[in-house]
């Protein structure tokens, strides 16, 4: 975890409202993992005034990748920043997932800009096994990085709500179709994406006896484990009320699904 | 002539003014990686009540113009645990630190300071009556000249540890209550707190915060945190903690102008963790440019 | 079907449930070139006191993070000027106009009432028991609950003209201040007034304001704003007028999700003079969208 | 006086620090007077809250110039637009100079960027009369706008604190030699700059007979004069105090130097 000025060597605009930036920081991506994040200072200004936490996207020698979509002030003001400019990061935080490397085949499911994260798990998983990817959207402009994935050689599904690209359906819809059919059971699953996505995909997972680990947000202040403002609600089997918090940002952002307490 | 920054806080003597808040910095090494802890004035730890408690459901925070809501709702391991756990951990700080206590009966303030009496690693205790985010005790104690004093002076019988007390910013007038916990047994008061706040969501039209209400921070509170702290500085006899709203070593200057003997850095610490050292080094140089050689000479 | 935007402050019927903020739109007639005045659903004027005042020296205002200091210190040219030079324009402003008051005494704040009563262009009074920068009356009245009820139960007694109230945050506990004023005879509740700070100028070392302090608005108080807003919906029977950092539409729905009848735009009007226009623009596009015909159905 | 948004035709750094802005906004500078100014919302973020006050630098048919001193957060955002950024502005504003085209001879004086307004007097009153401007700075670099002054055909003189350019005094003492000299009495001036300055110039305009008007500078929020915010000290023979409140930015900014109690 260190914290530095990382120069912006690339951006690109890749669909409407989503942009990815290149950050010079070679001592961060040095120590980073897939799952993993950067907290991000957007301005010198109060507004926003907290830092904001994006996914590693991709890490190589030169520094990481982020990748994001604009839904906000911090995000809107990211995405006019320019090649050159510097940003105040502080990174790798938390803990990413866990690569299980000796399966025949992981299945890796994103909502939306929930491929951030699950693109730098793809590029190294590839290495070791079969990698596929499943990806839903409301509409097509949302189904980001397809063909970098399959230029990976990456076999990638997708479905979107209105039917714009691939199936007319939802992620977690071709999760099911696929394990239906799948040679070898208890296939390892990683996921990524909106709430209300993460718990179906628990569900299916638990289902088919897969081991499954989730990607989870939260608002952030420090990032760094000492405010306690991030926390989610996991199974405590050892207190009486059979929960407990823990923090996204230093006991995650990546939890097993079955620890997670849905609502 | 090198500037002296350190202060005296009763008999407690810090190496410079600059001390991180509670609840803002953790237990020190969280922020272990990203700066030296060695260089702080000292660390106030996050609050700790006699018994666990698992603070309130998410969502806890939420960003404003210019500040914060958080209504954490004082999450911690409870006091045997931190003995257990966190103590040991400690004594390995170079730095002071001081534990920040809150309860929902004076007893239950005096027996949490009664057991870190005494004990390695806490150099002094920060009473904090001024917590908005707990249904009982809290900024309940910190409303009433008369709860004020009852807690405090319960914990000045159980504890020879230098006594900070933390007040809250939402009263209609701070210096009786400063008063009353100088007359308790306060050897510092150290204030502001958060404001109570809330914000709406006005797509899902409910409140941000699951606990509706959450207490305000960041530069957004400076001038209620200015002018409460000059207020207090002016009245009572003890050194004062200033703190709201710093940000950079300009923002702290303001609160050492109009009286306080030290600060406090609390949400700054989430959008840059050097802001500390950064501060410490922003006084050195400006004393340095004046020409001041100790901290009594900046107070306007 | 077109969204019905008016609501009643009890006999007072506005066009529209955007007001400006008394002090922060003088008398109407300094905005009207740049926005059509008659789009208003209301103008609050300047604070109007018995005699003259000249107000506080300068500097009379400073910047802070996301909120501005005033100590204008009620300047006005006292009420019978304020008859006879400025009373004759206001009636040929098309929209409702509020003349807000300050007095020393409760028998001033009657005087000042009577004299506002039955006049041509005067469509309600609001009582002003909040101002900070008047080291007499002001916001003293409005930090106790006696004084409010002896103040308005005063005012009641000398107007039938409709009555708000407005109150100021610089208190323990805000509701049994409203209620108060509702017991007095207040046909409504305006909040909040500004928040007390103060700023201080690091080069000079001297405080950014000749009054040293002044009240803090705009929307570095606004989560403070809402908080109280909400807690005087939630108890008083009467209509809530919100205020306190309003900038945009989104802004003023917070404060009509938790109860608020109508909002007053303050500070905005300085940085965007069209604030309130848009404001209305605002909220009639959420109600169209939202397929609600009438005020009522926006609250929480 | 109008609300508008007014693209950034031209920018310009003048000095080290200093800068020109043109801006397209044919319906302010239509009305515009010298000594009149500008109200400028320099972000729609909320740092800087509120809007900041320019003098009208230049006024043609297309519009304005400002001529600003980074100074502080709004000056430094302000020096970071391009052309073509818009800007959402106010104007014109207050009540300029009346410029007297039936004298011999018109002194300006300015102090610093107290030169932006002056400007605009020079190019009016050049048309009429002859125009003496007299620049002090503390340095060279502060002396601005010399050659374009100057290729108007207007007469310059400079003092700066140090003698690095013109003579080592202060616009003041420029003054007095001039007026000692001068051949007609009574002579107009015309004043901006720093207040302690204008003091000065005021005592040596009482003492040669010289009408005075001077520009002053204040804390503003509103700008139209319903804030009351900007007042600065003004006598008041009819008050019983001897001294009223008057608003710099509708009754001003450029008073008579008569009417300003100076402390
Ligand atoms: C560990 C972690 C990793 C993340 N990685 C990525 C990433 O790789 N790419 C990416 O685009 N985002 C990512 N996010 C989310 C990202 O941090 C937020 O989108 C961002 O903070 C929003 O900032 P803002 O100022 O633009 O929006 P705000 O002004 O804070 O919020 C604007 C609106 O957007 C809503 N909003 C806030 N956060 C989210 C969200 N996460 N999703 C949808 N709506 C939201 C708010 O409720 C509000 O209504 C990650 C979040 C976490 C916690
Ligand atoms: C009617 C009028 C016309 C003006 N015309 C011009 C002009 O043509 N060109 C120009 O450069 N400026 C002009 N000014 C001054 C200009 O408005 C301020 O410099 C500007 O508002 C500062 O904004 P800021 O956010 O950069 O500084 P702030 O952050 O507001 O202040 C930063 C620091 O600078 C100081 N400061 C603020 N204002 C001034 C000032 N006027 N002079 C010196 N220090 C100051 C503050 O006290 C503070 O210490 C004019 C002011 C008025 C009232
Ligand atoms: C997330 C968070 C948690 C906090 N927890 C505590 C706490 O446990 N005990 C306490 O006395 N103050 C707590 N505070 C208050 C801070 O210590 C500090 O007094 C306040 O935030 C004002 O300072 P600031 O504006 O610099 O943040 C907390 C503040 C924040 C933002
Ligand atoms: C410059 C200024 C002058 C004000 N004068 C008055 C006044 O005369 N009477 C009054 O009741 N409130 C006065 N107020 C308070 C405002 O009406 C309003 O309640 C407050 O500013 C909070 O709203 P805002 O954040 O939208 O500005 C004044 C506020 C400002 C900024
Ligand atoms: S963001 Fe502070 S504990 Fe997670
Ligand atoms: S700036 Fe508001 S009255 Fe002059």
């Amino acid at each position: 975890m260190i914290q530095l000025s990382a120069k912006i060597l690339e951006k690109e605009e890749v669909a409407c409202d989503h942009y990815r930036l290149a950050l010079d920081a070679p001592l961060i991506s040095k120590d980073a993992h897939p799952g993993q994040f950067v907290h991000v200072k957007i301005t010198s200004q109060y507004m926003p005034l907290l830092r904001r936490p994006f996914s590693i996207h991709r890490i190589n020698s030169s520094g990481i990748e982020i990748l994001f979509r604009v839904v906000g002030t911090g995000t809107r003001l990211l995405a006019e920043k320019r090649v050159g400019d510097e940003l105040d990061i502080i990174g790798p935080l938390g803990h990413g997932f866990m690569a299980k490397e000796d399966t025949f085949t992981a299945i890796l499911v994103a909502g939306g800009v929930g491929v951030a994260p699950l693109f730098a798990l793809a590029e190294r998983l590839r290495q070791f096994t079969e990698v596929k990817m499943l990806i839903g959207s409301k509409t097509k402009t949302g189904i980001i990085c397809l063909e970098k994935l399959e230029a990976l050689g990456i076999g990638v599904q997708v479905a979107t709500d209105d039917g714009s690209l691939g199936i007319k359906g939802i992620a977690t819809d071709l999760l099911e179709d696929f394990l239906v059919t799948a040679a070898s059971p208890q296939l390892p699953i990683y996921g990524c994406g909106p709430m209300p996505m993460l718990k179906v995909l628990s569900e299916i997972a638990q289902l088919y006896s897969s081991p499954c680990q989730i990607s989870l947000e939260a608002n952030m202040a420090c990032g760094v484990g000492a405010c306690l403002g991030c926390v989610v609600k996991m199974v405590d089997h050892h207190s009486p009320s059979h929960f407990e918090y823990k923090r996204v940002c230093v006991d995650g952002p990546v939890f097993d699904a079955k620890e997670i307490l849905w609502r | 002539m090198e500037p002296n920054l350190s202060v005296n806080i009763g008999k407690l003597r810090l190496k410079n003014p600059v001390l991180v808040a509670s609840g803002c910095f953790g237990y020190g090494q969280e922020y272990a990686e990203l700066i030296d802890l060695s260089m702080l004035g000292g660390i106030i730890l996050k609050g700790i009540t006699l018994k666990e408690r698992k603070g309130n459901p998410p969502p806890r925070i939420v960003e404003t113009s210019s500040g914060m809501l958080n209504a954490i709702g004082l999450q911690n391991m409870g006091l045997s645990r931190f003995l257990k756990e966190k103590l040991p951990l400690l004594s390995d700080i170079p730095t002071t630190i001081i534990a920040n206590i809150c309860g929902e009966t004076p007893e239950e303030y005096a027996t949490i300071a009664r057991e870190l009496s005494n004990k390695e690693g806490i150099d002094a205790l920060e009473i904090n009556v001024s917590c908005p985010n707990v249904s009982h005790g809290g900024m309940l104690f910190g409303q009433d000249m008369m709860l004020t004093f009852e807690v405090v002076n319960q914990v000045r019988k159980a504890t020879t540890l230098p006594l900070i007390v933390k007040l809250s910013p939402n009263v209609t007038d701070i210096v009786p209550i400063a008063q009353a916990a100088v007359d308790g047994g306060a050897d510092a008061i150290s204030l502001i707190n958060t404001l109570l706040g809330m914000a709406l969501d006005i797509e899902s039209r409910k409140p941000c915060l699951s606990n509706i209400t959450g207490g305000l921070s960041g530069p957004a509170i400076k001038p209620v945190a200015l002018r409460m702290v000059r207020d207090v500085c002016k009245f009572v006899t003890v050194p004062v903690i200033g703190q709201g709203g710093i940000m950079t070593w300009e923002d702290s200057l303001e609160f050492l102008l109009v009286g306080a003997t030290a600060v406090c850095i609390g949400t700054a610490n989430f959008v840059n963790p050097k802001a500390g050292v950064e501060i410490i080094e922003g006084i050195r140089d400006y004393m340095k440019q004046r020409k001041m050689v100790k901290m009594g000479e900046i107070r306007m």
